[in-house]
């Protein structure tokens, strides 16, 4: 029970990484692969916040209730993880983006017969 | 066999960031700068959610850098898929109750997306989450109503002027007080009231508005396509 | 509580693992879509509001519609 | 003491910054002066570094963001070296959008003035930081902007580039992104003072992790040898003024960064001997790769990999003369790869090929392009009197002054190289000079605003080459301010 | 500062012509040679001058110019040959295009050389060493054609050379602190043995390749025979001689008599290579049927004396061997200038087997070609006897029999060639295509005159170029020689021209009086005769074709320029390994990606098992 409390967040962090990072390797989908970015990040994000984490911590926002700062999870990391969606965002689209083009310049987005550019 | 390799090497990968947690318990960590962004950071800023004190006040040159990164996926996508010549798509209507339920939604999206981002010195969310559910909010529309567009014009205004409000707040930082970039010029006001913080409730909404456009523009620019 | 963390966090990994296998790609792109779901429920549960906000309309609401744009307008089936 | 007063450098990213946010409303208003908004931003850019050298050369300048306090806010860190690359990013930028007024023809090009600013902006962002997320903050938009770049002329090449581009660049990023994670969740900082600070040298295996992933994420962008498969691609497939801008300045901020990371955080001396060998392996492979290329760009976009595996190699020595070998290699490099790139693409933009066997001719039909491409091969063969040979000079120098048979070994293998580039580039300036060309249509130079900034360039080359003293002093304290660790972090955390 | 000004004045020079050429296209040619007179006159004016100067500070190395008697001599000459090279291209280049280009890069080798033999420190000898490399490559592949192939070879080689005298030099600096050269050789006896060693190596390597030494040759005959003639003269005359002033300038003045000839080995080394260079070029000269190509070679062999003599470290050798160094400049020029004015007559043949006869159209060329092939005998009366006797004397003296041998094999071997190259061209008959051949036009016959008449006058005076190079060993540490006007007085035997006048005389006088007491000759006409009733083929006739038939023969199948093609076999082994090396680059972004994580793993996992770093 301790082992899972301490590394269960951990777990789905580095799985998702492994995972995401699996399908880059090993599929040849144009699609897919952007599909294992946006996995790789999730992965990422989760364990960049995980890293902030505190016990019994609450939200690092005051309230009326709540102005107690000491038990507060570090935002730090939060703040990361917001500007590291929106990039992964950003990244994800323009990718997309590209793979329509390829889709039209090409007929099909099987990278392996995508070869023109090599050597 | 490649896939085998693949795993292996992924695995040592893993392996190597499992040594390093060791070093980084979990739940017990608290940073420097956490501990110190929590004790001041209402004080300092204002804000009573500290993340938007950190997003907008203490780092908030990463939020410019991101802002930009937002910006620049808008106008690469617009470069690369403008080159692309139109087809002709016959367009299905959709039914009429997702129609006008999506009508009826759709300000009421708004709505919320602006509150969204108003309160993002207060309660969670802020300019980012608001324009994600404003640009989600105009989705709504472009699937139930095919063939209704945006504004590009009002689109492009906001989405600059957006940004420009940014850096000129950030700018004026330069001439008052410390005189630093970004500097939080304006009075703080009261902890948890609306109009507090100084420049950071200003500046979540010139960035809701500024990423509620792109991600429109974004949007825009894929449906276009299809 | 660590139960259903533990579950959540199962559940994401058996999403991700779909989306890696599935031959269509629209399933693939919903089964990410509830890995980011899952990851800002996570995100909640590991007091980072805003962060679950994001990841909820952003990664899991805008990505995936941009991606069935996208696929839409490519191909649907992994060959 | 007083107070030197001196314009605040986070204009050099504000104001870049801002214009580029200006440029879509301008559209609406007066569409004809876009293309000369990125001229004016890198001339400010350009003139405001040049004024903050005499300030920077006696102490750096600690640019406060967003916060008074200097751990917990961002900071700008403006020491010799970063305002060195700022110089020469701004340089660059102001050179090729006088090139873009005319070169640029097709696509949206509102979009690319956005694009290219934006670029060269996030690479100033990147030299001139002071804190590592904001790093990669930088390095994306440094990033994104060149995927988009890439694939702007929308033809079957760029598109093909730019998407295994983005794919590698972002699993970097996603790589640095960890190690940045790492190293929070170990000494809870971002600046990269206060890091260096916590860590006095790189010994323990939960250290060394983080840089892996580090040097993994920013050695894509920096083009290390089995990393670099996405250049050749991408340099040859964007616009010429963008790979001259890729191969002149993006890849060396990523080196830049990467080397940043490398002494001031880590001190990673133990490391170095390994990246010697990476770097000489790097130039082996990017030349001999050029050797037998048929297409002009692909056989540059090579021999900017074997140019960056040379710097890697003179930074790798970590002396002070080996970093000043560095930087100038850097230094030459941006003029003679962005000279190259200029030249060849209105030579591609006349004969409407990229082959090299279709240059035939062209020294009579565009003599003036011909001649500052052939001062730019020169250059970057390392004869004198041109600046490549200064710099070359520099890094045989420093590693002969370490006196090991190890670097006589490194050194025998770069000559060997230099033979191989030697080989390919003379054969370019044969096709160029002394094969006659099929057709005999009548003189057809380059458009003068494009020969503008190739004669500046090609100026330049020559004058640093024969007075390189002019810009040693400024080096010598950019290498300087890389190699000590101390110095660095006294003036940031005071 | 008269130095500085001199090169800053002759570079300004070269671009103005470039420009000037552009916009006015007379005034470029009168430029190039008033420019290159003045260098010759002011170089001749600072005879006896000995002093340096700082020009340039470059990266912390202070740039020294230097003149004294031994660069001065080489300094003369170059610039002297490089004045008759242009005054020779006028006619020579008058129909070519864009001949501004070639007037501007034929000043920079003869700045880039007069800069080489100027340079005070090593940093400035390597950069104008370096200029000369790219002007010459510019140069070599004027001519388009089959001329790139040579001139790339030329330029790899170069590029070698002179990135491993880069080493050298910087090699020898961090062993010493100083590149300048007069300092240098003060401390050069602090260093230890090996390292001067490596260092000699290192400088070898380029000066060798420069000059032409036998593993380094395989440049030369193709560049020689592919550039512009006036140009080849200058190659040939001059710029392969760099290497030999290189040489001079290691062995003699940076590390002094005393040190190098007790490194075990080294001269020994050389000697052999040197004997080499001698031979093995002499024999592929007599069968190439090109005649510059048959020139360029016995330049390798000719350089291969000149090597001998001052690799072998006597007084008489390396007097000798400068002295051969100057006459070589000399008659190899005049020959070059020779062929030139024959192939701007034909319009570029060269074939050997395809003239003939020109003895009759082009008189005043041939005299001047036999008086270039005696002086390359070494004829008595030509310049070439007296050195070489120099060089045969101090090998027989010093009892080196087999180099001695070497050398008269060479000698040998060049009376073959020599009348193989004047016989197929002038004599035999004249081939009917070129009936209306005219004669060379005077700005061509002008240099061969002078030339020639140098040839001559230094074979019966050689005391005057001796009295210089006396100088220039007496600087070296020798004891000077015993120079007289008409030759030179040791213990072992004189040399006296006078007495070689007088039985030179005699011998003529009995010959002409053998010949006229003969019957006289009887002409026929080419064609008039018969072969068992049937009509010889004209092309058959021509006996001049396939001259050397069996000595050919008996050579061809042993002797080929094996060195050459070890390098070209090497080349194209690099050129595939080359191509498969980039192979890696597969165009699967899957392989790209796993490229990157490979190199994260094998990081990480060889840090976790071993923690190398």
């Amino acid at each position: 029970m301790d082992f899972l409390y301490n590394y269960i967040y951990y777990i789905g962090a580095f799985g998702l990484i492994l995972i995401g990072l699996y399908i880059l390797l090993v599929k040849h989908n144009l699609i897919k692969m952007i599909i294992g970015l946006s996995i790789l990040e999730t992965g990422v994000n989760l364990f960049i916040i995980t890293l902030g984490y505190l016990d019994n911590g609450t939200a690092p926002i005051f309230s009326k209730e709540n102005l107690e700062s000491n038990m507060m999870v570090d935002p730090v990391p939060q703040a990361l993880v917001l500007t590291a969606i929106v990039i992964g965002l950003a990244v994800l689209a323009l990718a997309l983006s590209l793979a329509i083009r390829l889709y039209d310049s090409f007929k099909t987005l099987n990278l392996k017969k995508i070869k023109e550019q090599k050597w | 066999m490649k896939k085998f390799f693949s795993l292996i090497l992924l695995i040592i990968i893993v392996v190597g960031m499992i040594y390093t947690i060791h070093q980084i318990p979990f739940g017990k960590n608290q940073s420097k700068i956490g501990k110190y962004f929590v004790a001041n950071g209402k004080d300092e800023t204002g804000a009573a959610n500290i993340v938007t004190s950190v997003v907008v006040g203490y780092r908030s040159f990463d939020t410019l850098g991101e802002v930009t990164v937002l910006f620049l996926a808008a106008i690469g996508l617009g470069a690369i898929l403008t080159t692309t010549k139109k087809q002709n798509h016959d367009i299905e209507k959709a039914s009429l109750i997702l129609n006008t339920g999506c009508r009826f939604l759709f300000p009421l999206v708004l709505l919320f997306s602006a509150y969204i981002f108003i309160h993002g010195h207060l309660s969670p969310g802020g300019g980012f989450q608001g324009g994600a559910v404003v640009a989600s909010g105009f989705l709504l529309i472009y699937l139930a109503c095919p063939g209704k567009r945006i504004n590009k014009v009002g689109n492009t205004i906001s989405e600059s002027v957006g940004g420009l409000i940014f850096i000129i707040l950030g700018a004026i930082g330069l001439f008052v007080g410390d005189r630093y970039f970004l500097a939080n010029f304006l009075p703080k006001g009261e902890l948890n009231t609306l109009f507090s913080a100084g420049i950071i409730p200003i500046i979540y909404i010139a960035l809701g508005f500024k990423v509620g456009s792109e991600l429109n523009s974004v949007i825009d620019k894929m449906m276009e396509e299809s | 509580m660590i139960i259903v963390i533990t579950l959540l966090v199962l559940m994401m990994l058996a999403s991700a693992i779909t989306a890696c296998i599935m031959k269509d790609l629209i399933s693939a792109v919903i089964a990410a879509c509830v890995v980011s779901l899952i990851a800002a429920v996570l995100f909640f549960l590991l007091h980072a509001p805003d962060v679950a906000m994001a990841e909820a309309s952003i990664g899991a609401a805008l990505v995936t519609a941009v991606f069935i744009i996208a696929i839409k307008r490519t191909k649907r089936h992994e060959e | 003491m007083k107070e030197i007063t001196y314009i605040n450098p986070v204009l050099l990213i504000a104001v870049p910054l801002a214009l580029a946010f200006i440029i879509p409303i301008l559209k609406f208003v007066w569409e004809k002066s876009i293309k000369w908004i990125p001229v004016a931003g890198f001339l400010f850019d350009l003139i405001v570094s040049i004024t903050l050298i005499p300030i920077v050369l006696q102490k750096n300048i600690i640019v406060k963001i967003g916060g008074t306090t200097t751990p917990f806010s961002i900071n700008l860190v403006v020491g010799p070296a970063g305002l060195l690359l700022s110089i020469m990013i701004s340089l660059a930028g102001f050179l090729v959008a006088i090139y873009a007024l005319k070169y640029i023809q097709e696509g949206d090009k509102t979009k690319y003035h956005i694009l290219f600013m934006l670029l060269l902006t996030g690479a100033i962002g990147v030299v001139l930081t002071g804190d590592i997320f904001n790093l990669f903050v930088f390095f994306e938009v440094l990033c994104i902007s060149s995927y988009a770049l890439v694939g702007y002329l929308g033809n079957r090449a760029g598109i093909e580039s730019s998407i295994k581009y983005l794919i590698q660049g972002s699993i970097g990023s996603s790589l640095l992104l960890v190690g940045i994670g790492l190293i929070y969740g170990q000494y809870g900082t971002l600046n990269m003072a206060d890091l260096a600070a916590q860590i006095k040298t790189a010994d323990s295996i939960s250290l060394f992790v983080p840089m892996f992933f580090m040097i993994t994420g920013l050695g894509i962008e920096a083009a290390i040898f089995p990393l670099n498969s996405w250049l050749p691609d991408a340099h040859s497939s964007a616009p010429s003024s963008i790979s001259a801008v890729l191969s002149g300045i993006a890849i060396e901020v990523g080196l830049y960064a990467m080397m940043r990371i490398l002494f001031t955080i880590f001190a990673a001396e133990s490391f170095m001997g390994f990246l010697l060998f990476l770097g000489v392996i790097t130039l082996l492979i990017g030349e001999m790769s050029a050797f037998s290329q048929n297409n002009i760009k692909r056989m540059l976009a090579y021999s900017s990999i074997g140019q960056i595996g040379l710097i890697v190699f003179a930074f790798s020595i970590a002396t002070a003369s080996g970093l000043s070998g560095g930087f100038f290699q850097m230094i030459s490099h941006t003029l003679n790869k962005a000279l190259l790139f200029l030249a060849t693409g209105f030579m591609i933009y006349r004969t409407g090929s990229m082959e090299i066997s279709s240059f035939r001719g062209l020294g009579k039909k565009m003599p003036l392009t011909a001649l500052f491409f052939t001062i730019g091969t020169f250059s970057i063969i390392g004869l004198p009197p041109f600046v490549g040979f200064a710099s070359k000079f520099l890094i045989f120098k420093a590693a002969l002054a370490k006196q090991e048979l190890l670097f006589i070994i490194l050194i025998a293998v770069i000559i060997l190289t230099t033979v191989i580039e030697g080989a390919y580039f003379f054969r370019i300036i044969q096709t160029l000079y002394f094969k006659e060309s099929d057709d005999k249509s009548s003189k057809q130079e380059s458009a003068i605003t494009a020969l503008i900034p190739m004669f500046i360039f090609a100026l330049l080359i020559l004058i640093l080459g024969i007075y390189p003293n002019w810009i040693m002093k400024f080096i010598h304290s950019a290498a300087s301010e890389l190699l000590n660790k101390m110095s660095y972090l006294r003036s940031v955390l005071g | 500062m008269i130095l500085f000004y001199m090169m800053i004045f002759a570079f300004v020079g070269a671009f103005l012509i470039y420009f000037a050429g552009k916009s006015f296209p007379r005034i470029k040619e009168i430029l190039a040679v008033v420019i290159s007179f003045l260098l010759f006159l002011f170089v001749a004016l600072l005879y006896g001058k000995d002093f340096q100067i700082n020009y340039h500070n470059f990266l912390g190395f202070h740039l020294f110019l230097r003149i004294n008697m031994f660069s001065w001599l080489f300094a003369l000459t170059i610039t002297f040959l490089g004045f008759l090279s242009i005054i020779f291209s006028l006619s020579y280049m008058k129909d070519k295009k864009n001949n501004a280009f070639y007037y501007m890069n034929m000043l920079f080798v003869n700045i880039a050389m007069l800069g080489i033999v100027l340079a005070g420190d090593l940093i400035s000898f390597f950069i104008f060493w370096e200029i000369m490399s790219w002007s010459t490559f510019l140069l070599i592949s004027y001519k388009k054609g089959s001329a790139l192939p040579a001139s790339m070879k030329y330029i790899i080689m170069s590029i070698i050379g002179s990135l491993s005298m880069l080493i050298g030099i910087l090699y020898l600096y961090d062993l010493t602190d100083t590149t300048i050269i007069s300092q240098l050789s003060h401390i050069i006896r602090f260093i230890n043995k090996g390292d001067v060693i490596f260092v000699v190596i290192l400088f070898s390597i380029a000066f060798g390749i420069k000059n032409a030494v036998i593993p380094f040759h395989n440049w030369l005959p193709p560049a020689h025979s592919e550039a512009p003639s006036p140009f080849s003269a200058i190659l040939s005359g001059i710029l392969i001689k760099m290497g030999v002033y290189g040489f001079l300038l290691l062995f003699y003045v940076i590390i002094g008599l005393d040190i190098i000839f007790h490194l075990t080995g080294l001269t020994i080394v050389l000697n052999v290579l040197a004997a080499i260079t001698i031979i093995f070029p002499t024999f592929l000269a007599i069968l190439q049927n090109d005649a510059k190509r048959l020139l360029a070679w016995s330049t390798v062999a000719q350089a291969g004396y000149i090597f001998m003599g001052i690799t072998y470290g006597t007084e008489l050798s390396v007097a000798g061997g400068i002295f051969h160094f100057l006459n070589h400049a000399i008659f190899k020029a005049l020959m070059f200038l020779a062929v030139g004015a024959i192939e701007y007559r034909t319009k570029g043949i060269r074939d050997l087997n395809s003239l003939g006869g020109f003895i009759k159209k082009m008189p005043f060329t041939f005299a001047a070609m036999l008086i270039g092939a005696m002086g390359l005998i070494g004829l008595p009366l030509t310049n070439g006897f007296v050195s070489k006797w120099l060089i045969y004397k101090t090998l027989i003296l010093n009892g080196s029999p087999f180099l001695a041998f070497a050398a008269l094999i060479g000698t040998w071997g060049t009376i073959l060639y020599s009348y193989k190259l004047i016989h197929n061209i002038f004599l035999g008959q004249l081939p009917a295509k070129f009936e209306n051949i005219q004669k060379a036009p005077f700005s061509m016959k002008m240099p061969m005159m002078i030339l020639s008449t140098i040839i001559i006058f230094f074979g019966i005076l050689p005391g005057i170029p001796l009295q210089f190079i006396n100088k220039i060993i007496v600087s070296f540490g020798y004891h000077p020689l015993n120079v007289s006007l008409f030759g030179i007085v040791s213990d072992s035997g004189n040399l006296n021209i006078i007495n070689i006048l007088a039985a030179t005389f005699v011998i003529g006088v009995l010959i002409v009086l053998f010949f006229r007491s003969g019957r006289k000759s009887v002409r026929v006409d080419q064609y008039d005769n018969y072969a068992a009733g049937s009509f010889i083929p004209k092309e058959k006739y021509s006996y001049t074709n396939s001259f050397y038939a069996p000595l050919d023969r008996f050579l061809n199948s042993f002797l080929k320029d094996y060195i050459d093609i070890f390098y070209c076999k090497s080349a194209a082994l690099i050129r595939h390994f080359c191509n498969g090396i980039r192979k890696i680059y597969t165009g699967y972004v899957g392989s790209y990606v796993m490229y990157i994580l490979l190199f994260l793993a094998v990081l990480i996992f060889v840090q976790l098992n071993w923690s190398v770093f």
